[in-house]
């Protein structure tokens, strides 16, 4: 059945708020304005006030809270607008969310869901375009995650739901009007997904550059160059294995990061393989990441910061040259 | 960036050594221009260049010897504006000596057993990949057994050329390993009868081949001559308690892999005739694992129905010894004064003279040949 | 089972065993082995396939007859219709 | 909303067990933090170490009006809040000596005590870090309809921390079953509350939010208990959140670690004039409700307790390294 991504996620949610009593929505405008992307649109009233609640711009309180009724026996979803705000609430998820357990010697479990958008590329500038999921991904304690199509952007919410510890997803808010099948192949969620298969480079990337390295995976094509591309789908944990299986065929990688180059995923990606695949490679491991700049409002700066297909091509054809 | 190649100038060459360079770096061609000259075997000849652009950078110097299909020197096309060189990293000086090359590309080397000095690298700074060694690798593959032909000396005939030849490839071999060769006939008759008998009784699908029984008997025979089946490491060989049989399986498209089939002295004939299927069909479907090409001790090899009556195979390193099988024909055999026509196959052990000799090579040789005059104890 | 079913049966599991092969050339009156550089490996599969998908099982004796592609589709056919007779 | 000030009601008559109760419960935390403090001398306990010593009254008062099913945050001075809530002083011990039979299995130490059997949903080292889960539990109870308290303590640090205010505004906004006990020890670390804080009346801010807010001598333990009371029944009536200040202080440095110069002794001494313990003890003599032979008794009762404490905490097993990284997540 095909559908957006916006309407797989609330697909998602609206099947977890009917199948459990325990879950409930907790965000900025989730209710009566229907979510500020629209993606709850409709689930106040099908639901009422109770178990979609419109939270006060508190970032911090209101994530904090998710935790609180996470501990107690609920199972809720919190949506923060976007990452950019969830700076405010950084302390509650890595000083609480993350450490609950640890600290209290494993008595404590924090059953609790995050949504949050990321990326860039509407021109929102600098402070409504990051894409911090590596600062996520860094913490013990929690799991992230990157829906990047119709059909993991509705299977992730259910099975983060099901998780016993805290799982974060992150939706690249320039996938929403995405089309695509709902149905998933039901790959647990810290698996890696191979999106096209090829034997002479690996393209490995995550969450909104997914569509963009398909794109140069068919232009290189075009070459002869044959590209495998893989989806992450889990930040935290990283599924290295699959990452790996591809690179001994290939030999050659280059991971794709919307994310600022240093210290980024695709810096973590890249040091793993040569740690685990040293000898398998033909290459250094490269990265197309974004530019290191606070993200700029003109739409051609944009577009030069972030990583593009045409970037990743070349990318590759310096690599196989 | 285009790549101009060392070319194949005849048909049984290998390698090419370059004379002289007709271009330097920076120098704009267009396609067809003289761009060097080479020394083959043949003659000296003028090599023209197929694309046009400007020469980026030469990889090779005058006097080098180098195989077919490897890079010479780099050309930037036309209109193509040079690769955007991302912000040039200062990358820290090379020591002196240190060879330039990628990890993966000294895996297959060591598995292919590619002498590393010989190739040139066609990666940034002359950095060997694994394309380079693929391409030495299949440069030495082409020619299983008749070494490579003689370098022409003015004045001589064909006849003292090729003397030379073999004298030269010998020396080659000698100072990496110095072959000995021995051969024995080997009367198939009852082998042959008693697997005519065993497939007759056998559903299709479970027939035998006459390889296996051979596969069998060298595996078993191994038992007496142990110190065949063993490997170099660095300096030291090591003896193998495991019976790992490399395999040759010709490629269709031309090409040699010889992967291992594991324990085959302790495998029954049926378990073998399954392990020998599976292990061809994925070779040629190239799905082998490498594991699969670096365990083998011991190579056999065969050039089946259609290959010739013996073979002086060549030891793949780093193994010591390798048995090469010719074609079964039917031969006069005197048993007891009396001649018979009998089905034979020649079998020819070339081995590492640094780890044994003639007298024990030849105990392997009997041995093999004993052991397939009684099939059922296979 | 007519010839020329019999004959493009033959060439697919030809196809099957040697895929790089060029099926379209091959001489019907030259033997086919020799053409697709089959070895003893490719033929007992062959045989095997032979045995599977028409139910003729080719004794060792018999390969002599695996000649060319007509020789072997006269061979089959005659197999062929020995076994519908007795059935 | 009405804001009631507590009455000082002089010479209430106690019944002779509940008196008992609340002066050996304030001699336990008294002695378990004295002996803390030595064997943290000893190098046995290390990192940070927050004493509750002067602070008794409130944490024995306010835990005696919260039922079972109720639920407790509480901050990194929590051994008081912990033994008031019935912790084994043992377990905590161990827990400070980073012993596996600690009450967080040496993973959290002085400042993460927790029992989610009793409901005590720990110590928080970052100020204010536990106001927005003690909001979170009450929405969980809210949501289900249960009839669970959430108290959480925090300090006059706490109190200009944005999430102090987040918290306010979104328990009252959602009318949660929170109970604010704000323990005003008149110091954040080295930052006198005058120095910190632009207004001081904490009944003025919380009315702000619309809470109802009570102020009361936190040094009087029974004075605590029933301003306590009064507030967990109000917010058990539905009436949303209450806050109750406690003016009280503290004995010691703000940590092991503190200097302690932001304090003046003439200052320290005379707030010790208003032990916790010893106004009450004198108060129970006024009444005939104890004497020098009971006194020694619950000393002793005390002493036996703590002794079996460090012993258990010196027996204690440390957790194996191999487990170095279980619980990190559940599987």
């Amino acid at each position: 059945m095909t559908t957006t991504y916006r309407e797989a996620v609330r697909a998602g949610m609206r099947e977890a708020l009917e199948g459990d009593e325990r879950v409930f929505l907790m965000g900025e405008d989730v209710g009566r304005y229907g979510g500020a992307f629209a993606v709850s649109m409709g689930l106040l009233e099908e639901f009422g006030p109770e178990r979609i609640r419109d939270a006060p711009l508190s970032e911090s309180a209101f994530v904090g809270a998710g935790i609180g009724a996470a501990l107690a026996g609920m199972r809720p979803i919190v949506e923060v607008m976007t990452i950019n705000f969830s700076m405010l609430a950084l302390d509650q998820v890595v000083n609480n969310a993350a450490a609950l357990r640890y600290m209290s010697g494993g008595q404590l479990s924090v059953p609790l869901v995050v949504r949050m958008t990321t990326g860039a590329g509407r021109q929102l500038a600098a402070q409504h375009a990051h894409s911090l999921e590596v600062w996520y991904a860094h913490v013990p304690g929690i799991k992230a995650v990157a829906p990047a199509t119709v059909a993991d952007a509705h299977g992730m919410v259910l099975a983060a739901l099901e998780d016993p510890d805290p799982v974060f997803i992150f939706e690249n808010a320039i996938l929403y009007p995405l089309e695509g099948e709902l149905e998933s192949d039901g790959l647990p969620l810290d698996r890696a997904a191979v999106r096209r298969t090829g034997c002479d480079v690996t393209l490995v990337t995550y969450g909104g550059s997914l569509g963009k390295t398909l794109e140069a995976a068919e232009t290189l094509a075009g070459d002869g160059v044959h590209a495998e591309v893989i989806d992450l789908r889990s930040l935290r944990p990283l599924d290295l294995d699959t990452v790996l299986e591809s690179v001994a065929k290939t030999h050659r990688v280059v991971t794709v990061d919307e994310g600022w180059r240093t210290a980024s995923l695709a810096a973590e990606i890249g040091m793993q393989i040569v740690e685990r695949g040293f000898d398998l490679l033909d290459w250094p491991p490269q990265r197309v990441c974004s530019a290191e700049v606070p993200m700029p409002y003109a739409k051609h700066l944009e577009d030069a910061a972030l990583p593009s297909a045409e970037r990743i091509v070349s990318a590759v054809r310096a690599m196989v040259a | 960036m285009a790549e101009f190649v060392m070319p194949m100038l005849g048909a049984d060459m290998s390698a090419g050594t370059l004379i002289a360079w007709r271009k330097q770096p920076g120098d704009t061609v267009t396609r067809g221009d003289i761009i060097a000259e080479v020394h083959t075997d043949k003659a000296d000849i003028e090599v023209e260049v197929f694309t046009s652009g400007i020469v980026e950078k030469l990889l090779a110097e005058p006097g080098q010897q180098v195989p077919v299909g490897t890079p010479l020197a780099f050309i930037r096309e036309d209109g193509k504006a040079p690769v955007a060189a991302a912000a040039p990293e200062r990358v820290p000086p090379l020591e002196p000596g240190r060879l330039l090359i990628s990890p993966s590309a000294k895996t297959l080397a060591a598995e292919l057993g590619v002498d590393l000095a010989v190739v040139r690298g066609s990666g940034p700074g002359g950095r060997i990949q694994r394309r380079d060694v693929e391409a030495a690798a299949a440069a030495v593959a082409e020619r299983p057994s008749p070494p490579a032909p003689p370098v022409a000396v003015e004045g001589e005939d064909r006849q003292a050329g090729m003397r030379r030849a073999i004298a030269a490839a010998m020396a080659r071999s000698k100072r990496e390993i110095p072959h000995f060769y021995l051969s024995e006939a080997i009367d198939m008759s009852a082998a042959t009868r008693w697997l005519a008998d065993e497939n007759l009784h056998r559903p299709v699908q479970e027939r035998l081949l006459p390889g296996v029984l051979m596969l069998k008997a060298v595996a078993l025979a191994l038992h007496e001559v142990p110190e065949l089946n063993a490997v170099w490491q660095g300096e030291r060989v090591v003896q193998s308690e495991a019976v790992h049989l490399g395999v040759a399986i010709f490629l269709r498209g031309g090409g040699l892999v010889a992967p291992a089939l594991h324990d085959v002295d302790g495998q029954s004939l049926d378990e073998l005739m399954h392990g020998f299927r599976d292990l061809v069909s994925r070779a040629r479907a190239g799905s082998l694992r490498s594991s699969e090409l670096s365990d083998p001790t011991i190579t056999v090899t065969s050039l089946g129905e259609r290959g010739a009556e013996s073979v002086l195979p060549i030891v793949f390193p780093p193994q010591v010894a390798i048995v090469g099988l010719g074609r079964l024909v039917e031969r006069p055999w005197v048993s007891e004064g009396q001649v018979l026509a009998c089905p034979v196959v020649t079998a020819t052990l070339a081995a590492d003279h640094r780890v044994t000799d003639g007298h024990r090579a030849g105990a392997f040789l009997t041995t093999l040949a004993r052991l397939l005059q009684e099939p059922d104890d296979l | 089972m007519t010839d020329e079913e019999i004959k493009t049966t033959v060439l697919r599991m030809l196809g099957e065993i040697a895929p790089e092969a060029d099926l379209a050339g091959i001489k019907p009156d030259v033997d086919f082995r020799e053409q697709l550089d089959l070895d003893s490996m490719d033929l007992l599969n062959f045989v095997i396939a032979v045995d599977q998908e028409l139910g003729v099982d080719i004794p060792e004796s018999d390969y002599p007859r695996l000649g060319s592609l007509d020789a072997f589709v006269a061979y089959l056919s005659e197999r062929l219709s020995a076994s519908a007779a007795d059935r | 909303m009405t804001t009631k000030r507590a009455p000082r009601r002089p010479g209430l008559e106690l019944e002779r067990e509940h008196a008992r109760v609340l002066l050996h419960q304030m001699l336990r935390i008294r002695r378990f933090e004295e002996k803390a403090a030595e064997l943290y001398s000893l190098g046995k306990i290390r990192g940070f170490l927050h004493l509750y010593i002067g602070e008794e009254a409130v944490g024995v008062g306010a835990m005696q009006v919260l039922r079972e099913d109720d639920r407790i945050v509480a901050t990194y001075r929590d051994h008081g809040h912990a033994l008031a809530r019935g912790l084994p002083m043992g377990a905590l011990m161990a827990e400070m000596y980073g012993k596996a039979n600690g009450c967080s299995r040496g993973h959290g130490g002085s400042m993460h005590f927790f029992d989610v059997s009793r409901r005590f949903y720990g110590g928080y080292a970052i100020v204010g870090g536990g106001l927005p889960i003690a909001v979170g539990l009450a929405l969980a109870d809210a949501m289900r309809g249960e009839p669970s308290v959430t108290a959480c303590f925090f300090g006059d640090g706490a109190v200009v921390e944005g999430e102090f205010h987040e918290s306010m505004n979104l328990a009252a906004l959602w009318r949660l079953p929170v109970l604010f006990l704000y323990e005003n020890n008149l110091y954040a670390m080295g930052t006198a509350i005058e120095r910190a804080q632009a207004q001081l009346d904490m009944e003025l801010r919380a009315r702000g939010y619309g809470v109802p807010a009570q102020v009361v001598d936190g040094m009087d333990v029974v004075a605590v208990e029933e301003a306590t009371r009064r507030g967990v029944e109000a917010v058990r009536n539905g009436e949303g959140p209450h806050l109750v200040e406690f003016k009280t202080y503290r004995f010691r440095a703000h940590s092991m670690a503190d200097p302690d110069l932001y304090r003046t002794k003439d200052e320290i001494e005379q707030w010790k004039k208003q032990d916790p313990i010893a106004l009450f003890d004198a108060r129970l003599r006024e009444q005939d409700l104890l004497d020098d032979d009971a006194l020694a008794a619950l000393e002793r009762e005390v002493a036996d307790e703590l002794d079996a404490a460090v012993a258990f905490a010196e027996a204690g097993p440390w957790e194996p390294v191999e487990d170095l990284e279980r619980d990190v997540l559940t599987q």
